[in-house]
């Protein structure tokens, strides 16, 4: 098992990791980091195919995850504040109006 | 002029609409005239026709049109005229235009005179199809159009739910043996193919017997039979249509149409020619009724009942004559009972007409010096259906006797011995209304005493006419007339001693009867009541008709209630159908308030949710490559 | 590469972004909503009759090989978006703070329309967030109700759940391809290499996230009911619609694998039954729809399962039936004092007595949805189940037609509601305005031309 | 005019008169009722018209339109008539002033949506009748359920909702099927011939395995027996029947059902004829059982809606039994019998409808001895009550009797032959079912016009001119097929041989023999 294959496990890892993240963390602050994590650990697996492939594009992929890691906290963060300030509480148990 | 017959047929029905649609706007004048006119117009135009075919010998065939024609099938409306059907048309229409007449009298104060005079037309309008048409199917038109003529008859005063139930009941009961009639239709359909009964006839005398076997035709027909002339076990219905005015109980339920299952069997000898299991099923029944019929009549106390069901037992005299051979024979009978059971239900009418309505026998008695016309020509006509000669009951029935003794078509010692007894019976217990009615005491109260009164010239002109005809119509040897198309059964050579001794027989077995009812009802009729009281279980099974209705009201009626509401409705359709449908939707409603309780609005369960998803696409998917 | 080509090939992105800078400018200049309106409105026509024109002169160009192609079937499907995105608009008056809808709105169309010009996994991946992440924003524009930040919150963090799925998917399938090409899917689809597998999969997870297929749909409801009616119209019909037809060009020439036919159709058939099951139980009309556009969702996938050649009409057909359908009841909803009012479905009750016109048309779109003819939705229902037989998947198709069995009783029970009760108590009535009877009349038009000639439209796809 | 172009007159003329009623002003209750009459009787007119033209030695389609519609799938808007669907058409012509006129004093609600409604389902029933391409019946068929789902839901009684859901849920669940069934028989068309067409010649007679042929007929028929309805798929009739308003009722009566009988013999059977005759049995069981278990339950309601109800299912299980006898007689009669329901069954609804206008029950018990206090309207329900016991003269009984007569002379030859004997049994049970017919016709009658008189609202008036004259159209038509059915039989004549030929003689079809799969796909 090479260190290729090996980061990309661990790039999966990264992701299952965030992924469980988002399951397990109640405070959507951390909920969105682990979303974060998730796009690193592909970031990851990227790098290293674009390593074995020696493709640009796979590069440019990369730096779109970015911006568009970067893009979404954007849009989170004030969503996350106005919540915050509405219940006075980061807790995702709190959310939970619309059901049914 | 070609088409006579359609005019015999037409003209009543040109009655029926008349007064039907314009009766009551143009007064009873016009509907008597209507009324009794058109029958009597038909009936001139029924003997033009018989004198046409005495002349020309040939049978008369009047096509009018063709009601259907399937693929090679063609189903034509058409009638018929040969000496049978000319005798029926000549009674029919003779007898009815007579009751008309009679009616004009008896219905005079009725509010629906109008009403009644339309249902009469249209009931001879059936009648007459019935007896003239051709084929089987325009019989069954008639057949059960004259059923459909007695339940609104019967049912005429239909504000009694009594009198209208019994209507329905006449009309349920026929449907019964009307189920049987279509089937031997269809069965005759099937093996002749066609429905036309002189060529049913011709095809089972001809060369090669049709492929299907005769006496079930046969025993299937007969079943219509049963229905319509009111016999064993479908007797149960004429009894209560006495509901209806009497001069219907006189034409329906007495001359004409309760003759038209005889007319049947007559009409479709050529079958039961070849049937003789189902010969001998009629004789039986018909013997049979006969006797059970007459036991009943012993001691009924209504005039009409006790009518109703010497009615039936003549009636299963004239099927014994049919069973054992005998057609000529037994519209012989028929034709002689026209005349005196008509006049009998009309003199009956005429003493209710005199007492107010009063129909029980037991409040009567001693009215032969108040209505003399009356007491006189239903005395006469009790003589003749007691068999007294030299009146007309006297010869039909003694021939009947005869042939029932000696005939080798079935004809069978036992069945005389019974059917003489039925005979004794008869004359007894005409006798005995003759004299609870006319003679001893008058039993009623001094009110309706003072008020009696004899009828109108209309009625008793009629019932005079009609005792006259029962005195000489014997004298009319309808059998011979007949012989040419319903030849009389060969009889038993060594028997031939006997006949004589059998005339005398039947004519002390006739006098025997008057004796006994005399010697009975005599004076305070004390005697009748003893022995009324010493056989009281009997006394009752005989007033209880033997149970009948009570038997299938508790063996049909109930039971099939009883399945159609707790099985069919209950469990059939509300339990296991809609049970089932409302069990589905519940199943849904179900699952969708299980799934709507997963969208909880928590966030960690939607991802749970999608974590769920992926995994199992992914192990899905690895399992597949 | 050629100036020409990109200016010709792109034109309706071109119009929209010069829509965009346009709406920019005006704010500075101006604050009148009536004019943001019509701007937008007349920059979604002008896009879409150019995407319309490109269709019909079956234009075909390559401005940026490998990576955006433009061929007339993607730029037919351009045009209908475009075009089934301005009833949304036109009933969106009042929506507008400013002109961030018409603006987010705009934003999100051009990364629809790159995604049906994709022809690499990053432009896919480009357009997907582009059109995503405005809409996140735009069910935030209700601020107004607490439940819509709730909502975007939801729709937020299970589309970046998406997106990074995908991403992860398209790495995968690089990885085992080592090309970004979209035709390197279906190489993946029939290879047996896990790595390719595990790819396939997880992009397939990701376009079922996006278009709200059981399980990944549990967003949906809630992000629809927390946003205001255009959004939510938008994000049910051209979302959608667009996520779909993406999915075609992804899919396109691929033949399913007998063994990952289920793949595509499992699922769908649950979100068919699960979408139908429990919009049965919903008082609240965007929720309801949420859910129907779950099941609709099923029934698109079913689209999969036909021949290759089938798919792009079909899927075509049934979005423009689909859309439009949602669109007319959308639009036609009464007006209401709140929002929230406007939602419930109480408020339909006695609309015949109200409004006929209204409660007729929604009623139309209601029986067009369950798929009952003559209303396009059946021909549409129809042209899918009839390709998943002739595919030979009969047992899937019988499956997919009951399971749209149960979609039936919400609908009728809609115009139960409109038709059957008694009127709602005092609600109020106001005129409908012009731009509401123009949106329904821009719906009315094409859908009376799809019940009646079906054929033709059929034949132009 | 063209009779092909008038044929396609009388088709579109509902829809022109929706489009018209759209311009009346809403509260304008007269206008809209002349117009809708006015409308339905130059329907009528135009189909008399036709009928006359109807040339019944030319067998085939007459007065036929085929134009593309969906090209791509060969689907054609393609109609035309033929001696099955004449009668039929004629009869739904026939009866839709008489719904109209009915319906003047009964609906005061919404009246302009009642009658674009009427208009509606009046075109979708015509259209399933002349439909000569699956695509278009189907939808025709489908299109339906809307207006009747309306019917029921808006102007019907307490229950409506329940009734109305429950017939739209239980039709539909039957045409899904079908809808699949239809997909996959023309697609197995396709694979074997070559031919893409949905049109009913090119699919006759499928050559498809008879395992394959029993599943799509079991599809088929499921719609249809739903439609008709057949025990036990009957629940959705009598609440249909007692929560509709008079009109709805008539509709469905008098023409609704028929489009399952007319299901079952212009497609169900020539469709799959292997599967046909393979299913007979079933069918023809079926059949009694409707006759027998409608006539038990008509005997133990007592709503006299619900006593008309059961005896629809009872009419038309001798329909289904005509049809399966696959004898000429039976079929002519099963075709009278459609129309002869037609007329008696809407008449009695029609005539429930009067009197419950009057006294707004429909509880029995609450009448009796009508026949003294309405003579005309008690003169006209015993006839029609006659009429629907198949009494003679009356066009039930030409129904009836040549429907037992057919299937008596199906089934006797095989029991003398002795090769079976239940096709007899069945005959003779259902010849046992007139008795049935004539026990709860009667025991109606009894109880609603003969006893003491009573009813909740005296003083009653008698019928008003117009109820006369809608009752004396029916009646008049219930004495002319009784009396004169010949001429109507020989307009269906060649229609119903070829219907036999289809099934029990192997015709030739556009399917080439196919390979053991079925050749499907």
């Amino acid at each position: 098992m090479d260190n290729g294959q090996l980061l990309v496990v661990l790039g999966a890892v990264l992701f299952a990791l965030g992924f469980a993240g988002l399951v397990l963390r109640r405070n959507v602050l951390v909920m969105l980091m682990c979303m974060e994590l998730m796009l690193n650990g592909v970031t990851l697996c990227l790098v290293v195919f674009a390593q074995q492939a020696a493709s640009t594009a796979a590069t440019v992929l990369v730096f779109l995850v970015f911006v568009v890691a970067a893009a979404e906290i954007a849009i989170a963060v004030p969503i996350v504040l106005l919540l915050a300030r509405h219940k006075h509480t980061l807790d995702l148990g709190a959310y939970t109006d619309l059901k049914g | 002029m070609s088409n006579l017959l359609t005019l015999i047929v037409v003209l009543p029905l040109a009655g029926f609409l008349l007064n039907g649609l314009a009766g009551n706007r143009l007064g009873k004048a016009f509907v008597s005239a209507v009324g009794c006119g058109l029958p009597a117009l038909s009936f001139a135009a029924a003997v033009a026709a018989f004198r046409t075919l005495e002349a020309t010998g040939e049978p008369i065939v009047d096509v009018v049109f063709r009601w259907a024609l399937i693929g090679d099938s063609a189903f034509e409306v058409s009638f018929y005229l040969d000496r049978l059907s000319a005798v029926m048309t000549l009674i029919v229409t003779g007898v009815g235009s007579l009751i008309h007449v009679y009616s004009t009298g008896y219905m005079k104060d009725d509010a629906s005179y109008a009403r009644y005079f339309a249902y009469l037309n249209l009931f001879l309008f059936f009648m007459l199809s019935l007896v003239l048409g051709r084929s089987l199917l325009v019989l069954f038109v008639g057949w059960e159009g004259v059923g459909l003529a007695s339940y609104l008859l019967i049912g005429f005063w239909f504000e009694d739910p009594a009198k209208a139930q019994a209507g329905k009941k006449a009309f349920i009961t026929n449907r019964v043996g009307d189920a049987g009639f279509l089937l031997g239709m269809f069965l005759i359909y099937t093996a002749v193919g066609t429905l036309e009964m002189d060529r049913v006839n011709a095809a089972f005398m001809g060369p090669e017997l049709p492929a299907v076997s005769a006496s079930l035709v046969g025993i299937l027909l007969f079943i219509g039979a049963t229905g319509k002339s009111a016999q064993i076990p479908l007797h149960v219905w004429l009894p209560d249509a006495m509901a209806g005015p009497t001069p219907v109980s006189a034409l329906i339920h007495a001359a004409t149409m309760v003759t038209a299952g005889i007319y049947l069997v007559a009409r479709l000898s050529g079958v039961y020619l070849h049937a003789p299991e189902a010969s001998e099923v009629v004789a039986v029944i018909g013997i049979l009724t006969a006797f059970f019929a007459a036991t009943i009549a012993v001691v009924q106390t209504d005039i009409k009942k006790v009518l109703a069901y010497s009615t039936i037992s003549q009636l299963g005299f004239m099927f014994l004559a049919l069973g054992v051979g005998a057609y000529g024979v037994a519209v012989f009978h028929l034709y002689t009972h026209a005349f005196f059971k008509a006049c009998l239900f009309l003199g009956a009418g005429s003493v209710i007409h005199a007492l107010g309505g009063e129909q029980d026998i037991r409040r009567m008695g001693g009215l032969a010096k108040r209505i003399p016309v009356t007491f006189i020509t239903f005395a006469v006509a009790t003589a003749a259906i007691a068999g007294l000669p030299p009146l007309a009951g006297f010869f039909s029935k003694d021939e009947i006797l005869w042939f029932a003794f000696a005939s080798e078509a079935g004809g069978a010692p036992w069945l005389w011995a019974l059917a003489s007894l039925t005979a004794l019976l008869t004359a007894f217990y005409m006798f005995r209304l003759l004299w609870l009615t006319f003679f001893g005491q008058p039993r009623m109260d001094a009110e309706t005493a003072h008020h009696i009164h004899e009828s109108p010239w209309s009625m008793t002109g009629i019932l005079v006419v009609l005792a006259f005809l029962s005195t000489v119509g014997g004298f009319v040897s309808i059998p011979h007339f007949l012989e040419p198309m319903l030849p009389l059964p060969a009889t038993d050579e060594h028997l031939h001693h006997f006949e004589v001794p059998l005339i005398v027989v039947a004519v002390l077995i006739g006098l025997a009867g008057l004796a006994a009812a005399a010697w009975l009802y005599g004076g305070d009729a004390s005697r009748a009541a003893r022995l009324g009281a010493r056989f009281t279980g009997l006394h009752r099974l005989l007033s209880g008709k033997y149970y009948v209705d009570e038997l299938y009201e508790a063996v049909l009626g109930r039971p099939l209630w009883w399945i159609s509401d707790r099985i069919f409705l209950r469990l059939g359709d509300r339990a296991l159908i809609d049970g089932t449908l409302h069990g589905l939707a519940g199943v849904a409603r179900l699952g969708a308030a299980a799934l709507a309780r997963i969208q909880t609005g928590n966030l960690h369960l939607y991802v749970w949710l999608a974590l769920i998803g992926i995994f199992a696409l992914l192990w899905w998917s690895f399992g597949h490559v | 590469m050629n100036a020409q080509t990109i200016l010709t090939a792109m034109l309706p992105e071109h119009l929209l972004l010069v829509g965009i800078l346009l709406l920019l400018v005006l704010e500075m200049a101006s604050r009148r909503e009536r004019e943001f309106l019509g701007v937008t409105v007349l920059v979604l026509f002008a896009a879409a009759f150019a995407a319309a024109r490109l269709a019909v002169a079956d234009y075909a160009g390559v401005p940026f090989p490998g990576q955006f192609s433009v061929d007339p079937a993607a730029a037919l499907g351009k045009a209908v978006l475009l075009a089934l995105s301005i009833p949304a608009v036109l009933v969106a008056r009042g929506e507008f703070g400013g002109t961030r809808f018409a603006i987010l709105l705009l934003s999100s169309l051009y990364g629809a329309c790159l995604m049906l010009s994709s022809d690499s996994f990053l432009t896919l991946f480009l357009g997907i967030e582009l059109m995503s992440m405005p809409v996140y924003a735009l069910v935030l524009l209700a601020m107004a109700r607490p439940e819509s930040l709730e909502g975007a919150l939801k729709y937020l963090i299970l589309g970046g759940a998406g997106t990074a799925t995908l991403l992860l998917g398209i790495s995968f399938v690089f990885g085992a391809t080592g090309s970004f090409a979209l035709p390197a899917f279906a190489e993946a689809l029939d290879s047996a290499d896990p790595i390719a597998q595990a790819g396939v999969v997880l992009i397939t997870v990701a376009f079922f996230l996006k278009a709200a297929v059981v399980p990944f749909h549990a967003w949906a409801p809630d992000a629809y009911e927390g946003a205001t009616v255009p959004v939510t119209a938008y994000m049910a019909t051209v979302v959608k619609s667009a996520v779909l037809l993406a999915a075609v060009r992804l899919f396109d020439g691929a033949e399913l694998p007998e063994g990952n036919a289920a793949l595509l159709a499992a699922l769908p058939l649950a979100s068919m039954v699960w979408g139908n099951l429990t919009a049965m139980r919903q008082a609240g009309f965007r929720r309801m729809i949420a859910y129907s556009s779950i099941a609709h969702a099923g029934y698109l996938f079913f689209a999969f399962l036909g021949p290759a050649a089938g798919r792009f009409e079909a899927v075509l057909f049934y979005v423009v039936a689909y859309g439009l359908m949602n669109l007319l009841a959308f639009v036609s909803l009464p007006a209401a004092g709140r929002d929230a009012d406007r939602d419930r479905l109480d408020n339909l009750k006695g609309l015949f007595r109200r409004s006929p016109y209204a409660a007729i048309l929604i009623g139309a779109a209601m029986l067009s949805l369950a798929g009952i003819p003559p209303f396009p939705g059946f021909v549409a229902k129809f042209l899918i189940f009839r390709n998943v037989i002739e595919a030979g998947y009969t047992g899937w198709a019988v499956a997919g037609l009951l399971g749209s069995y149960l979609g039936i009783y919400f609908y009728l029970r809609v115009i139960q509601f409109m038709f059957m009760s008694p009127g709602a108590e005092g609600a109020a009535e106001e005129p409908p305005r012009l731009a509401a009877f123009a949106a329904s009349l821009c719906c009315l038009l094409p859908v009376v031309l799809l019940t009646l000639f079906p054929g033709w439209v059929i034949d132009r796809l | 005019m063209s009779e092909p172009a008038m044929l396609n007159l009388v088709l579109f003329l509902p829809v022109l008169g929706m489009v018209m009623l759209l311009l009346v002003p809403r509260d304008a209750h007269g206008t809209v009722r002349g117009l809708a009459l006015a409308v339905m009787l130059l329907q009528l007119a135009l189909t008399v018209v036709l009928y006359q033209a109807f040339d019944p030695q030319v067998a085939g389609l007459q007065f036929e339109t085929r134009l593309p519609w969906i090209a791509d799938w060969g689907v054609y808007y393609h109609i035309g008539l033929d001696g099955l669907n004449v009668l039929l058409v004629l009869l739904t012509a026939f009866l839709g002033p008489l719904v109209v006129a009915g319906a003047f004093s009964a609906i005061d609600k919404d009246v302009k949506l009642f009658y674009a409604m009427v208009f509606l389902i009046q075109f979708a029933m015509l259209g399933t009748f002349v439909a000569q391409d699956l695509f278009l019946f189907y939808v025709f068929w489908e299109t339906m359920l809307i207006p009747m789902f309306l019917i029921i839901g808006i102007w019907g009684g307490e229950r409506r909702i329940y009734a109305t859901l429950k017939f739209v849920l239980y039709t539909a669940f039957g045409s899904i099927l079908m809808l699949a069934a239809v997909i996959y028989l023309v697609l197995s068309l396709q694979a074997t011939s070559g031919i893409t067409s949905f049109a009913f010649t090119d699919l006759y007679g499928s050559r498809l395995p008879l395992d394959i042929q029993v599943l799509l007929l079991g599809a088929f028929a499921l719609s249809f027996a739903i439609k008709v309805p057949v025990v036990p798929f009957h629940t959705w009739l009598p609440d249909a029947h007692v929560e509709a308003p008079t009109a709805g009722s008539v509709i469905l009566a008098g023409v609704l059902l028929k489009m399952g009988t007319y299901g079952f013999i212009k497609l169900g059977f020539p469709l799959f004829p292997d599967a046909a005759r393979a299913l007979t049995p079933a069918v023809m069981v079926l059949a009694v059982v409707s006759i027998v278990y409608g006539a038990c339950l008509a005997l133990v309601q007592d709503d006299i809606k619900k006593i008309i109800a059961y005896s629809s299912i009872s009419h038309l299980g001798y329909v289904m039994l005509g049809l399966a006898s696959f004898e000429l007689i039976g079929i002519q009669g099963a075709i009278i019998q459609m129309v002869s329901h037609g007329l008696t069954a809407g008449g009695l609804f029609l005539m429930v409808g009067m009197i419950y206008e009057r006294c707004h029950t429909r509880d029995l018990a609450a009448y009796g001895g009508l026949a003294r206090i309405l003579p005309v309207y008690s003169v006209f329900f015993m006839i029609l009550t006659l009429a629907a016991i198949g009494l003679p003269t009356t066009s039930g009984f030409t129904g009836e009797f040549l429907v037992l007569l057919g299937a008596f002379d199906a089934a006797w030859p095989q029991y003398a032959n002795g090769a079976a004997t239940w096709p007899l049994v069945l005959a003779c049970t259902a010849v046992l079912g007139v008795v049935l017919g004539a026990l709860y016709m009667l025991r109606l009658a009894q109880k609603f016009l003969f006893g003491e008189s009573r009813a909740p609202h005296a003083p009653l008036t008698d019928l008003n001119l117009r109820e006369k004259l809608i009752l004396v159209a029916i009646v008049a038509a219930v004495f002319v097929l009784g009396l004169f059915p010949d001429s109507f039989m020989q307009k269906t004549e060649l229609a119903a041989r070829e219907y036999q030929q289809q099934v029990l003689v192997e015709p030739e079809s556009r399917w080439v023999r196919a390979a053991p799969d079925g050749g499907s796909p």
